[in-house]
């Protein structure tokens, strides 16, 4: 018996119901009409505004649009917004589309855009991204009309709207169902409409009638939660989902060496670094943050921790985002890291604290720490901790030294370097006003070269005090069925799940 | 019989207030702020403290607790701080999916413990009891994620034939159903073998083989029932570890179950989700113990009319291990 | 005097000496303490030996059980993970074994409102899933060696109290107690020198399987993150972190999962023979 | 001469779930220093109650225990008085603690009492407890599981006279065991008895143990007594009908059988809120309405010979 | 035997032993018997002297393990029932010979009602249909003086008395030719005994049914046997009719017994006991097992085994003294 009337996903039940033997190759997409994928945690939320996990932000993609998206080249081209004109540095005109419709029917209007764009410079999860919007005086000039009113001259604005976090709302349904309900049952403009969320399980979407624009090739869509990543992989493998996110590394030949299988990899945008609490004893003292750097050999430590699958950081954030400059890494030399130490006065050893928490990547590092700091004479205990714990301990300035991958929001270096502002409350408190500034300034400059120029001298500066010590530039992969196309990687890990295709 | 059904629903109360209160406490000292892992590293402090005072944090301990048995009385328990969703809805959810897993894993463990323990117990050293013994132990002795790996490596990778995760139809249930019931196996399979040797040992055994009986009916008629006791009392407990303890099958074969859903909750610092799940689990619990009391007046008719006379509770357990 | 205690305890001895599968989990037992004790010098490497050069070796005559993804030999790991191992069953479980041993045997013996309030606690401490509580206690406490040893050892209290009351209420009415009180002896002497040498069998076959129990149930916390901190060698944390290996490099999950499988076994095998030894009513 | 022991209108009365169980419901005796009183009666009506309650194992419901002068009704510390009253039980398998060993269950009261100043005097007093109960001195180190009845019986008897009591109420010593055992056993009571002036309750359901080794005895029905008297007299004129009958279905070794048998109907009633009246009613073959409503007080009916009954003196043709 | 009837039982050379780890006890050693249609023998000893292994192995019931029949042959009605199979072995009890164990307390399985574990043996036997055979199931209990209306009751609601008298009449459903008898009122008062021995005195008069009463009073054996048999240390030391026995008295042993009784009739300040203890099972000595014990003993007895020796007609003795 099926048991108790519980549905597969759409169409999940026809692929591996059937077992993974037979969908091996025995599958014709051609008549496939739903798209099961496989994503690694449950969304709080599927209000964009609400969270900030990716996850979430994935499956929003169908059913959330925004104002202009970003092509192949780079080029931001006009989606909900047919147009757009810069009145002055804070002033912005948006013409939008006339025959976009909710997925409950009613008309998509500026009105709509004003309070999506105002809710993200409001709201705790959107602000990084959107603090410059001004809420109050961005309004609907008229129907299609919109103005967007900026604090500040705010360069990566254009890379934030294209982003999924600039995604439109409906602003009728999201104020009568509530924040929390509509982020449980979101309506939005996108090709696929919200139908059914079993907690735990599965997102279930279909297939948007009063579509704009190009109508998807699959019906439904189905978003099923898998954590642990042996059994994503393995669904992906026997065919049990189409698409799976977010692979281990240790997945990745397989599902690559797999005929059936297709590897989707990339460079994230996101880089982790080791944070070192400057505010504390004893890495208030640049010496010992220095020697600490000296003591890594930084290849080594990437290579193990992620499996090839990573460049060395040699700087704060990666390449492909302008104004990068290579300014690392620290030399590995750990007669010069005991030499700084026993200047700092600890040449008699030294116990720091690592702390960490159920991850496969952080608890690595801190063991491969262990061993290197260890040489040198760094006695490190590890302190492994829940989430909940570690966040905590961290914004209340009590971790000592941890590993940390921010995610990088849009790619751009004002998101790529938000751990840096002297407000944050995390551990890394260098109170450093310099660092503000250069931050400042950066944010507020429009031009390119100019802008590249005070990122590389906050480069320079971040690595000369050491403040922290970048680890590595990882890459990331997902993985789809043979018969998926159009997929492409996004370095947000929020990749646009409305192009894909069957062959 | 229903003014003991009775009184053993009014004595489970307590219990139930003792678990919320020792969960509560427990939860009271957890480090780890919710308000904080919500809005994640990026929010001020300002935002932090505004959603702590919006979600209760603030209040002392006596208030917080006051309040929250005040709505747990109302049937209300709560939000769930992650998804702001009434914690009775998220619980639900889990429950009933939950619950099928269970069930199907008890019934198959019977199935496959009973009479592996009877006849473990009959023919006592023998090659068959080791064989069974061993076996059943194998599945106690591994520990569950291990072998839930095992079997999705083996029956899904290798031999392509059961899903590997989710639970949408009858052939997903047969991994998980194998993975939880491992140990429950075990358990069941040794009270039934030593359950059966004790009272294979009585004299009216002896009656009944004076009597010139046959040996399948000396042992399904005359041992058997009366050996159910015991057994009849781990099969219970096993239940109520399969709704609340296959976390870690939950988690690998990607099952929205209770146990896992609580343990996301612990670890979320989502302490109404927690509060409400282990009440739920709590209760459930009390109502297996109920049934299992109910099913010894069914099984012995001393029980019977022991409930029968007076309301009065004397329990008959015997828990000599737990899985 | 000795060697007539000595044939009690040969009865019980011959008694599980017939039970094959219980020698046999004896013999596992014993070389598995034996490992243990000698770790340091049957392990070639010391465990938290990181070589960098040698990741990942499948299983060859440099490292029998291969190496892990920090290069560190597994079989060293899993030598000295016999010791962290068995520490965690034996300790945590004494610490239940004797907590909830006093609890129960408290709670049988004067019965009345002190019993009821006991046994309540332990109703209360059994409706929650071990491992639901254990992690609670984890969570609590914070994760650690000591923290989960605290937490599983908390966790199997409820059984104890309830085997032991239960066995106590069993002797509490034997003669023997009553002729204790008869020659005035107190209630501290009855329950030590009287009630608790009488109800060992059922503690210690509880005891056996109980370890089994802590084992696994300190590798599921690990497995949770909740269990020992790096780079102890402990078997469910090796597991825990080799699992995303688990399709290629498959050594690294089965060599501790054997470790844990086969100690546990064993325990098991002990303690149902032991179970079977010490029951006067099995005897034949 | 000297009352040892006296008891008035003891009740004890047990909770159950049924209700309240009258064990013993009114009890008055008393015991001459050096004598043995037998309690006869048939299994549940309360003799090992009775024999509990006197020593205070158990707390009387109602009633005094004037022990030796001294009222010991509500004693607090009972040390003292656990010094003078002893008591050997029914089942010498399970009165025995079977972690320990001989040696050690003949030590244990000395050492509560600290009744000696060292470990020789004590290994010498342990011998020679054994040596009074015929316990051959090898057997110190053995464990009662590795002997027989007999053997254990007199561990127990050896255990209860460490203490050097005056006063031991023996709880059916004799009924768990063989008849050669059980004379051996009976023989060595006696020797005692001569020996050292105890004063014995000797519980039993055995009439022919009782005969022959007490001077008084008493009969015992549904926690009452319905007779008492000396234990010859107790013979030749039976009273009660109760006792009557329980004498009559003696079965005796004896192939030409005497006496007549009065078989009684059922069993003995359930000692639980039991109705006013004659407890034995129901099974007698005399009971009239009286006895159904009326308790029956004792009466001494003859000298010093006890029994309550309304129609005692019809049915005896007094 | 003399031109009687051909014996309903006959037991030839019995030796029955216990293969244990503490090495073998010899339970009997060489004993025969014969029991004629109706006669009631008394079958007396002390703890341990073989009297339950004697029955037992009348029923073919030894347990074996550790029990074994080594010798000699248990004729019933001229057949060997040690040769019968499975299926005759089936037949044989409860229907030709059935026993009554000793204590009615346990004897009686607690969770059937006492009309069910009556019905069953005729239902089993004589292949009577479920409503047949609970008719006679009420017969039974009619039969010994329990009203019918309780045949659906269950054992703990009976007393001592009346669960003794339902395994009579579990004993007796069948009308077997042998009854067993293993001391089937030691554990019931002295008022209650007398009810029950008269009880069974009447049954087997009426059916005509052999009996072995197994005992270790002497007083019970006057009451109801013709014969008697004392047995000591596996043997059968002294057998005859009661006249014999108890007032031509032979055997020390016997004498022995004799003299330990406390006598109701006579007044004697001391008892006459045996000196010693019966000796280890295990580990007998050589020649005559009782003579260590024995006042008489001769230097012969340590050497050489007595055989049965007939001093008068039916009246056995094995005893050096009178060979
Ligand atoms: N602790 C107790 N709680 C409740 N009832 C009890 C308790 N002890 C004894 N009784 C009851 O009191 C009554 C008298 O019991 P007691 O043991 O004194 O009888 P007895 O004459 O010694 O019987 P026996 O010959 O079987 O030893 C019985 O009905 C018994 O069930
Ligand atoms: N299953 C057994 N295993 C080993 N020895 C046994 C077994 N059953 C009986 N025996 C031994 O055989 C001998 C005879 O036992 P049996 O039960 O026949 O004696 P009995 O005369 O019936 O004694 P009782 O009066 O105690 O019932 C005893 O020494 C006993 O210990
Ligand atoms: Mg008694
Ligand atoms: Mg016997």
């Amino acid at each position: 018996g099926s048991n108790g009337g519980q549905e597969a996903p759409a169409g999940g039940s026809d692929t591996s119901t059937s077992g993974g033997s037979e969908s091996k190759g025995a599958v014709t997409p051609v008549d496939k009409k739903d798209l099961l994928f496989a994503i690694d945690q449950e969304p709080a939320s599927l209000d964009p505004y609400m969270h900030t996990k990716q996850q979430g932000f994935t499956v929003g993609t169908l059913i959330f649009e925004t104002l202009v998206k970003k092509d192949a080249s780079g080029e931001f081209i006009p989606w909900l917004a047919t147009e757009w004109e810069f009145v002055d540095d804070t002033t912005i005109i948006f013409k939008l589309r006339d025959d976009v419709t909710f997925h409950d029917g009613s008309k998509f209007t500026a009105e709509d855009a004003a309070y999506s764009l105002s809710l993200g410079a409001t709201s705790s999860f959107s602000k990084t991204v959107f603090s410059s919007i001004d809420p109050d005086n961005t309004k609907a000039i008229d129907e299609y009309t919109l103005e967007l009113k900026l604090l500040n001259p705010y360069a990566p604005l254009f890379e934030a709207l294209s982003s999924f976090r600039g995604a439109m709302l409906c602003k009728d349904a999201r104020e009568s169902m509530g924040e929390s309900e509509y982020g449980r049952a979101p309506i939005g403009t996108g090709p696929m409409k919200f139908v059914d969320w079993v907690s735990g399980d599965r997102i279930e979407l279909e297939a948007h009638d009063g579509y704009w624009g190009e109508k998807l090739p699959f019906e439904t869509a189905t978003a099923r939660i898998i954590v642990e990543s042996n059994s994503r992989s393995i669904e992906l493998e026997t065919g049990g989902v189409d698409i799976a996110m977010e692979l281990a590394f240790s997945d990745w030949d397989r599902i690559e060496e797999n005929p059936e299988t297709i590897l989707i990899s990339g460079e994230s945008q996101s880089s982790t670094f080791i944070l070192l609490n400057n505010s504390m004893e004893p890495f208030n003292d640049i010496r010992v943050r220095q020697a600490l750097a000296h003591a890594i050999d930084m290849q080594a430590l990437v290579d193990i921790v992620f499996q090839g699958n990573a460049m060395v950081a040699d700087s704060y954030y990666i390449p492909s985002i302008i104004g990068h400059k290579s300014v690392g890494p620290m030399e590995y030399n750990p007669e010069k890291a005991k030499q700084l130490l026993a200047e700092a006065g600890y040449g008699d050893g030294l116990a720091i604290d690592f702390y960490t928490y159920e991850h496969p990547i952080h608890s690595v590092v801190g063991e491969v720490l262990q061993s290197m700091w260890g040489a040198v004479g760094v006695d490190v205990s590890i302190k492994v901790v829940d989430l909940a714990t570690q966040t905590d301990l961290n914004n209340s300035g009590k971790v000592s030294t941890a590993h940390m991958s921010p995610a990088v929001a849009i790619a751009d270096p004002d998101a790529a370097l938000m751990i840096w502002p002297t407000w944050r409350t995390i551990s890394i408190r260098h109170n450093d006003e310099h660092v503000q500034e250069l931050l400042d300034a950066g944010r507020a400059t429009y031009d390119e070269e100019e802008r590249a120029k005070i990122y590389g001298e906050l480069q320079e500066y971040l690595f000369s005090k050491t403040y922290s010590i970048p680890v590595a530039f990882p890459r990331a992969a997902f993985g789809t069925r043979d018969y998926i196309e159009g997929l492409e990687f996004n370095a947000a890990l929020v990749p646009d799940m409305t192009t894909v295709r069957f062959k | 019989m229903l003014k003991f059904t009775i009184k053993r629903i009014l004595v489970a109360i307590p219990v139930l207030l003792g678990v919320t209160l020792l969960v509560f406490t427990m939860l009271y000292f957890t480090e780890g702020d919710p308000a904080r892992l919500i809005l994640g590293d990026t929010a001020t402090e300002e935002e932090v403290e505004a959603l702590r005072e919006e979600l209760g944090l603030n209040d002392s301990f006596g208030q917080q607790y006051i309040s929250y048995l005040g709505g747990v009385l109302k049937g209300d328990l709560g939000v769930d701080y992650i998804t702001g969703r009434p914690v009775s809805e998220e619980v639900m959810d889990r429950l009933t999916t939950t619950l099928k897993l269970a069930v199907a894993s008890i019934v198959f463990s019977m199935i496959v413990a009973i009479p592996a323990g009877i006849i473990s117990a009959v023919r006592q050293y023998s090659a068959v009891d080791n064989i069974a013994m061993v076996i059943a132990l194998l599945g106690n002795s591994m520990p569950n994620f291990w072998l839930a790996l095992m079997l999705i490596l083996f029956f899904s990778v290798f031999l392509g034939i059961l899903p590997a995760s989710g639970l949408y139809g009858a052939q997903y249930y047969i991994m998980p159903v194998i993975g939880i019931s491992a140990g429950s196996i075990a358990t069941i399979t040794r009270m039934t073998r030593s359950s059966m040797l004790e009272v294979i040992r009585q004299d009216y055994i002896r009656t009944s083989m004076a009597k010139g009986l046959t040996e399948f009916l000396i042992i399904v008629k005359h041992a058997l029932k009366n050996a159910l006791i015991p057994v009849i009392t781990v099969i219970g407990i096993q239940f109520t570890v399969a709704v609340g303890g296959a976390v870690v099958n939950e988690q690998v074969f990607a099952i929205p179950g209770l146990g896992k859903f609580l343990v996301d909750a612990i670890k979320a610092r989502n302490y109404q989700v927690v509060q409400g799940g282990v009440l739920v689990i709590a209760i459930i619990c009390s109502i297996v113990n109920l049934v299992i009391d109910l099913l010894y007046a069914f099984v012995d008719p001393r029980i019977k009319s022991q409930y029968q006379k007076s309301g009065k509770i004397k329990r008959i357990r015997m828990v000599k291990e737990e899985g | 005097m000795a060697n007539k205690k000595n044939g009690q305890l040969r009865d019980i001895w011959r008694r599980l000496k017939r039970n094959r599968l219980a020698m046999v989990g004896l013999v596992i037992l014993i070389l598995i303490v034996l490992v243990a004790i000698f770790a340091d010098v049957i392990a070639p490497y010391p465990y938290d030996l990181q070589n960098y050069s040698d990741v990942k070796q499948w299983p060859s005559s440099k490292y029998i059980f291969g190496t892990d993804n920090f290069g560190r030999d597994i079989f060293s790991r899993v030598i000295y993970g016999t010791r962290v191992s068995l520490q965690i069953g034996f300790i945590s479980l004494s610490v239940g074994a004797l907590v909830g041993s006093i609890f129960g045997a408290i709670a049988g013996y004067f019965g009345g409102w002190v019993d009821t309030v006991i046994m309540r606690f332990t109703d209360i401490l059994m409706s929650i899933p071990k491992i639901v509580l254990a992690i609670a206690i984890a969570s609590t406490l914070g994760p650690g060696l000591v923290n989960a040893m605290i937490a599983v050892a908390i966790s199997s209290i409820p059984n104890f109290a309830r085997v032991v009351r239960a066995s106590t209420l069993t002797v509490k009415d034997q003669e023997y107690i009553e002729a204790a009180i008869a020659i005035g002896a107190g209630n501290s002497r009855v329950i030590f020198r009287h009630i608790f040498p009488n109800i060992l069998a059922p503690i210690i076959v509880q005891a056996t399987l109980g370890v089994g129990v802590s084992i696994i149930l300190a590798a599921s916390l690990s497995f949770l993150g909740l269990g020992v901190e790096p780079p102890t060698p402990e078997w469910g944390a090796m597991l825990s972190a080799a699992r995303t290996y688990i399709r290629d490099e498959w050594y690294m999950v089965l060599f501790p999962g054997l470790a844990i499988m086969i100690t546990v076994l064993a325990l098991n095998l002990l303690g149902d023979g032991l179970r079977d030894a010490l029951d006067p009513k099995l005897k034949n | 001469m000297h009352k040892l022991l006296e008891v008035k209108n003891l009740k004890k009365y047990f909770e159950t779930k049924n209700g309240l169980l009258h064990a013993v419901d009114g009890v008055n005796f008393y015991i001459n220093e050096g004598e043995t009183l037998g309690v006869v009666g048939e299994s549940g009506c309360g003799k090992s109650t009775l024999g509990r309650v006197v020593i205070r194992l158990l707390d009387a419901t109602d009633g005094r225990i004037i022990f030796n002068g001294q009222d010991i009704t509500n004693l607090k510390d009972k040390r003292a008085m656990r010094k003078e009253m002893q008591i050997i039980f029914q089942d010498p398998f399970s009165s025995l603690n079977p972690r320990m060993s001989v040696s050690q269950i003949i030590e244990e009261p000395l050492r509560i009492h600290q009744l000696c100043n060292s470990d020789t005097e004590m290994k010498s007093r342990v011998s020679e407890l054994m040596d009074t109960v015929g316990l051959a001195s090898r057997l110190a180190d053995s464990y009662p599981h590795e002997l027989d009845g007999g053997r254990r019986q007199r561990i127990g008897i050896a255990r209860a006279l460490a203490l050097n009591p005056k006063f031991i109420v023996c709880d059916e010593p004799v009924s768990a065991l063989d008849v050669s055992i059980q004379a051996q056993i009976l023989n060595l009571m006696m020797d005692l008895q001569e020996e050292l002036n105890f004063t014995y309750m000797f519980i039993t359901h055995d009439l022919s143990v009782v005969k022959h080794i007490s001077d008084e005895i008493m009969v015992m029905y549904l926690g009452v007594m319905v007779e008492k008297c000396n234990a010859d007299e107790l013979f030749e004129h039976t009273l009660h009908p109760y006792s009557k009958a329980l004498l009559s279905v003696i079965p005796e070794p004896t192939i030409r059988k005497t006496k007549e048998r009065t078989l009684l109907q059922g069993e003995i009633t359930s000692p639980i809120n039991p109705k006013p009246g004659c407890r034995f009613a129901a099974r007698c073959v005399y009971a009239k309405e009286l006895c159904s409503q009326v308790t029956p007080e004792l009466e001494e009916i003859m000298p010093e010979h006890y029994v309550a009954c309304h129609y005692v003196k019809e049915i005896n043709g007094l | 035997m003399n031109d009687k009837d051909k014996p309903l039982l006959s037991v030839r050379n019995l030796t029955i032993h216990y293969i244990t780890d503490n090495g073998v006890v010899k339970a009997v050693n060489d004993i025969s018997f014969d029991l004629a249609k109706g006669e009631t023998m008394g079958l007396v000893g002390e703890t341990g002297a073989g009297k339950t292994t004697t029955a037992l192995g009348i029923m073919n019931l030894i347990p074996n393990p550790p029990g074994k029949i080594i010798n000699g042959e248990i004729l019933v009605d001229g057949k060997n029932i040690l040769e019968f199979n499975k299926y005759q072995t089936r037949k044989y009890r409860g229907n030709v010979a059935s026993m009554i164990f000793q204590d009615p307390m346990t004897a009686l399985n607690p969770i059937l009602t006492v009309g069910e574990q009556i019905a069953e043996v005729s239902r089993y036997h004589n292949k009577l249909s479920k409503a047949e055979s609970y008719v006679k199931a009420a017969e039974m209990l009619e039969l010994v003086g329990i009203p019918s209306e309780r045949i659906n009751e269950y054992p703990h609601q009976f007393s001592g008395g009346m669960k003794q008298r339902v395994v009579i009449a579990i004993a007796l459903a069948c009308n077997p030719q042998l009854l067993l008898a293993d001391e089937p009122t030691t554990a019931l008062d002295v008022t209650i005994q007398a009810q029950v021995l008269a009880l069974m005195g009447d049954l087997i008069k009426k059916y005509g049914t052999s009996m072995v009463l197994i005992t270790h009073d002497l007083g019970v054996v006057t009451e109801i046997c013709d014969r008697v048999a004392i047995m000591y240390a596996g043997q059968i030391v002294e057998t005859g009719d009661l006249e014999a026995v108890y007032e031509h008295t032979k055997h020390p042993y016997t004498k022995g017994l004799f003299g330990s009784l406390p006598r109701i009739s006579d007044k004697t300040s001391r008892l006459n006991p045996i000196d010693g203890l019966m000796p280890d099972p295990t580990n007998l000595p050589n020649g005559c097992p009782f003579h260590p014990r024995c006042p008489d003993k001769m230097p012969e007895c340590e050497s050489r085994v007595p055989a049965n020796t007939e001093i008068e007609p039916g009246h056995f003795v094995r005893c050096l003294l009178y060979e």
